[in-house]
């Protein structure tokens, strides 16, 4: 069972990443674009686990380690 | 199996005689791991064909060097027995690929060449060389380099203290990354490279092989065309927390007696640290490709030899220490794998899956390593261009303006504020002066370091320019109170194949050579990078120097701010207005012309000693050396430094323009408190050193005669926005 | 004083917390693994500066995962002194010991300068040497001091005082001129309610930290 | 028109960020994970612009700054 993990800046947060990649697009000619943001993505491979179980676990590592809920949004897809 | 075709041989940059070569030594074909093997051996960067008659004839030796060329890096004795360890390597090709990458993995190669002789690395320098700024791939190249830089330099806690930049035309196509790290070890526990001790194991640690970088090394080697850009997968991505925890572990390793040997996986992985231990040695090695900690599934044993996979050591340790030092691998995290035995076989055997991947005879291989005597044409230099063949300038303030804005001059404040220059707490003297100073941890003494070279003059003149490149870093460092010890060198050329190319390196060695004869100041690591061109056209030949020197006490360090007002300015040596290839001459009358500066080393020693002594005695209050740009240049940039003034009264028989901005070397600016001016010209007179007074600091701005009058202000404006409106500029 | 030093994989500011605590105490700290589970007996935990694991995922993240962290959150909670800079700042937040969090710095590059900061609030811990008003200048070296907290934790840390030290001039004025990082109201260093935890973004060599280290009273700085 | 790019590293290619990703779940007590992969995604807000060009627009974007294709690879999705 695989699954994707999606962390976004929660809205309100500035995201100088998403701000510093909209302003080199507007130098390189792309003028149109604007509400630029950047988030990660993470891939794991869950190994043997029972699908009922995946949604949980996968929860869990968000809240643990892999988002920062103060600032960040997470969603969660089981792959299979 | 596959079969060796004449395309196969081909594609592995072995030349028809060369592979006849092999045949003669294997006695049958190869297979084509064996082929790789020998493909990346002989390759230039491994084997040094081109170079490496001119390179034996560099001096080496001293009575404070504790190991010269030859090994991961070289050694200087620093007192209290303790040593420095340092090297400069290029990673030229990969950064043009991949600045970020590029970089980052050449830094994090240099600091491996550190760690593995016992020294824990406590600077990085950097000598980088860019195309024209206006090139469209210039700035997204130097924000690239910079970042990777700076991303693996100040995640591994070293400072990067200081470097080079330049600008060139020469360099559109083809970077220079040149990287450079000093260590610190005890004396007496420095680690080489031999294998011995038959049956002892051969251990590999760190981070997992992967498929990176393979034949990284041949490419490294071989001259760029316009689709080099589809090579680029063969670039690896550095992992500088592994190399952070690969120090730790090492260090502490080598705290205990339980390394034999130990060499790390650079430049052609496994194949050349194995090999290069193997046959230092004078032993075999058997290898079980299996033990081989491997990241990706199915590797063959050629993608094995061959990987460029970063963050890697070999070692041999002493028998039965295997758990003990499994122990602190496991610590930190790492991989640790006993994957073979040294044996008294003369042969590196290496087996996979049961079967024998490659039976290769180790000093035939690599004594065998083909040596070229290429040919080469001699450069002959230009004439001389004095002042007085000059057209004198209107305005002189409108040139000081041009000049402390150009390329070649303005603050390289936007590179060097990216590096974490502070962490270790030692940094004594910042990027931005003459030299970087390093206070040795936990005591008095310090370190002085700095990279330096003047392309345009050794292309006008390799032979002048060679000796010039040594003897500014030596000015650099004796500029701050140091005693230059050593140096490292980097040679990036052009096609040695090209006689005329050729003849630059040739050139190079042989001012280099005499200048650090006459300094005192051997030869003691380095690196040669050849084939930096693009559809045949080369760079400016560059051989970049790292300098390192020694001061006793860090309490008389001296810096290139000026200290106050009222305080007399001298000007050390003599100027003749050498206006040959000076920044004046391509700024202003955009012309590269002329000979570059004469170099006089009998001169630049009785100068530099002469400086080194009044800093000694404590009567100098500001040091600055005079190079690029000339007095005026200098002189703004001491009073930037220290924000104060300066009011200048020239007497001089050369013309003005030819004071002001002539490039005549073993030149140095210094001042002094006005109850200090007597004692300096008596001993100037001593030692026979022409010893001009020029003026005093003070007023906001810099004023000479009644032919110049500007603030600091408009000076600091151009000089410091230079880089950065570069940068942010719309691409 | 007792003074304990935490260590993580890719920390590379541990030796220079070390050095800057015994040139202040006259006596080493202990240097604690980041694997242990139990802290010695301290006065002072201080969490350096550096990469904790790289800095990989989320500055701080992984460091704040590590065995002792649930140490020092307890006995943070129970008054020990806490020092965190830099990094450490990164691992506080992220342990949630105090609020808001660290973002790359708004011009995406590492910062490595000396800059002046104001000092917001007094402390009866901390800051011993200086008071409410000066401003001190320290280097500062990240790439990701860029300080965030909600609308809310900002009412709050301006009204419990709990705002240690802003990005300003040397006149000590703070505006977005003087905001070298994006940080939201410049904030380079924050306290939690009791006053007995301080992080800053800061990094400061040991000549620097050491000032202001006046005995059990004041701490560090 | 919105568009939201995905980029990852491409096979074979180091992943340090993953890679100590996974071990610290390890550490958590997630034993299960491995082949812990970290990418990036990036969302755009292109304005006013025709569907039939928006893809193309985004190629570009990804090919010139967006992805570093040396080692990554991209995908594009469009979303209204
Ligand atoms: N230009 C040079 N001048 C002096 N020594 C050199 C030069 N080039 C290479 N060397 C020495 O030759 C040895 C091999 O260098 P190199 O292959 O670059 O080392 P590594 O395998 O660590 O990359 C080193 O000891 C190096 O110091
Ligand atoms: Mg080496």
């Amino acid at each position: 069972m695989k699954a994707r993990v999606t962390i976004s800046l929660k809205n309100g947060v500035l995201d100088p990443q998403g701000k510093a990649i909209e302003h080199a697009l507007h130098g390189l000619g792309f003028d149109g674009v604007n509400d630029v943001r950047q988030g990660k993505i993470i891939e794991l491979d869950l190994g043997d686990i029972a699908k009922e179980n995946a949604a949980s676990e996968v929860e869990r590592m968000c809240t643990q380690l892999l988002a920062n809920t103060v600032i960040e949004n997470y969603s969660i897809e089981l792959l299979d | 199996m596959t079969e060796i075709t004449k395309e196969i041989v081909a594609e592995h940059g072995l030349s028809e005689s060369e592979y006849e070569e092999v045949l003669k030594i294997l006695g049958r074909e190869p297979n084509l791991t064996e082929l790789g093997i020998f493909s990346v051996m002989w390759s230039e960067h491994c084997s040094y064909k081109s170079s490496k008659k001119w390179l034996k004839t560099l001096p080496t030796e001293a009575p404070w060097v504790i190991c010269g060329p030859g090994e991961n890096a070289g050694v200087v004795d620093i007192g209290d027995g303790q040593a420095a360890i340092f090297k400069m390597e290029s990673h030229n090709h990969p950064s043009y690929i991949e600045p970020y990458q590029g970089a980052a993995t050449g830094v994090g190669g240099i600091m491996r060449d550190v760690f593995t002789m016992g020294a824990r690395p406590i600077a990085n320098m950097n000598a980088l060389r860019f195309g024209h700024p206006d090139h469209p791939k210039t700035r997204h190249l130097v924000s690239g380099v910079v970042a990777g830089i700076s991303g693996y330099g100040n995640c591994m806690g070293v400072p990067t203290v200081g470097g080079e930049t330049n600008f060139h035309e020469s360099y559109d196509g083809n970077i220079l990354v040149n990287a450079m790290t000093v260590g610190l070890a005890d004396a007496d526990n420095i680690f080489y490279s031999a294998a011995a001790g038959i049956g002892n194991p051969v251990v590999y640690v760190g981070s997992k092989t992967g498929r990176d970088g393979i034949h990284g090394a041949t490419m490294a080697s071989a001259e760029f065309d316009d689709d080099s850009e589809e090579k680029r997968p063969t670039v690896q991505v550095g992992d500088p927390f592994t190399e952070k925890l690969l120090l730790e572990a090492c260090l502490e390793l080598m705290a205990t007696d339980a390394i034999v040997a130990i060499q790390d996986m650079g430049a052609a992985g496994l194949t050349s640290s194995s090999f290069e231990m193997a046959d230092k040695g004078g032993v075999g090695i058997q290898l079980d490709l299996d033990q081989v900690p491997m990241r990706e599934v199915g590797m063959t044993p050629y993608e094995i030899m061959l990987s460029e996979s970063q963050e890697r050591m070999l070692m041999i340790l002493k028998p039965g220490r295997e758990e003990e030092a499994k122990a602190i691998f496991h610590k930190w995290e790492l991989d640790f794998a006993v994957i073979g035995k040294v044996t008294d076989t003369g042969r590196m055997v290496l087996t996979m899956k049961g079967e024998v991947a490659a039976d290769l005879p180790v000093a035939p291989l690599a004594d065998a390593a083909p040596e070229y005597d290429r040919p080469w044409v001699k450069t002959n230099p230009p004439a001389p261009l004095m002042s007085k063949d000059v057209k004198a300038p209107e305005d002189l303030k409108e040139v000081l303006v041009k000049l402390m804005g150009s390329p070649a001059i303005a603050s390289r404040r936007w590179i060097w504020e990216q590096y974490d220059h502070m962490v270790m707490g030692d940094t004594i003297q910042r990027p931005g002066g003459d030299a970087a100073v390093v206070r040795v941890h936990g005591t008095q003494k310090a370190l002085a370091i700095t990279t330096d070279c003047t392309p345009r003059y050794c292309f006008a003149d390799p032979k002048s320019g060679g000796a010039q490149a040594v003897a500014e870093t030596w000015r650099n460092l004796t500029a701050t109170g140091a005693k230059p010890l050593a140096i490292t060198d980097c040679m990036n050329f052009g096609n040695p194949e090209r006689p005329e190319i050729m003849g630059q390196f040739v050139g190079c060695i042989e001012g280099m050579r005499e200048a650090c004869l006459e300094l005192d100041y051997p030869v003691i690591s380095g690196n040669v990078s050849l084939y930096n061109e693009t559809n045949g056209t080369g760079i400016f030949p560059t051989p970049a120097i790292g300098g390192v020197g020694l001061l006793k006490d860090a309490s008389q360090m001296m810096t290139l701010a000026f200290k106050g007002e009222g305080q007399s300015i001298f000007v050390v040596g003599e100027t003749r207005g050498e206006m040959g290839q000076s920044i004046y001459l391509k700024e202003i009358e955009g012309r590269e012309e002329g000979a570059p500066p004469a170099v006089n080393l009998a001169e630049e020693r009785k100068n530099g000693d002469f400086v080194r002594s009044i800093i000694e005695q404590r009567v100098a209050t500001a040091v600055h050396d005079i190079s690029d740009g000339g007095f005026l240049v200098a002189l703004s940039e001491m009073a930037l430094a220290g924000n104060v003034g300066a009011e200048i009264t020239l007497l001089t028989d050369n013309e003005l323009h030819g004071f002001c901005f002539g490039e005549d070397q073993a030149r140095y600016i210094v001042t002094s408190n006005s109850q200090d001016v007597e004692k300096i010209t008596n001993e100037a007179k001593k030692a026979d050193v022409s010893l001009q007074l020029v003026g005093t600091t003070g007023h906001n701005g810099l004023k000479i005669n009644d032919v110049l009058s500007i603030s600091l202000e408009e000076i600091k404006e151009v000089h410091s926005n230079w880089l950065p409106n570069l940068m942010s500029a719309p691409k | 004083m007792k003074a304990a030093v935490i260590v993580f994989p890719g920390s590379n500011c541990d030796r220079d917390m070390k050095v800057a605590i015994e040139q202040s105490l006259g006596h080493a700290p202990s240097m604690v693994w980041h694997a242990d589970t139990e802290l010695p007996p301290t006065d002072l935990i201080a969490i350096p500066g550096g990469f904790s694991y790289g800095d990989y995922l989320r500055c701080g993240a992984i460091a704040g995962n590590s065995p002792i962290m649930r140490e020092v959150v307890k006995k943070a909670s129970q008054g020990t002194l806490v020092l965190a800079v830099c990094n450490g700042f990164q691992v506080a937040t992220e342990t949630g010991m105090l609020p808001g969090a660290l973002l790359r710095n708004a011009n995406q590059k590492f910062i490595c300068k000396d800059v002046d900061l104001k000092v917001v609030s007094d402390n009866k811990y901390f800051a011993g040497s200086f008071t409410k008003g000066d401003t001190v200048r320290f280097p500062v070296a990240h790439h990701d001091g860029n300080y965030f907290a909600d609308e809310e934790t900002r009412k709050r840390l301006h009204g419990e005082g709990m705002i240690a030290f802003q990005y300003a001039d040397a006149d000590g004025n703070v505006n977005a001129e003087t905001n070298i990082n994006g940080s939201v109201d410049n904030i380079a260093g924050i306290y939690n309610e009791k006053g007995n935890i301080l992080a800053d973004a800061a990094s400061g060599t040991p000549d620097k930290r050491r000032a202001g280290w006046h005995g059990r009273q004041s701490v560090f700085r």
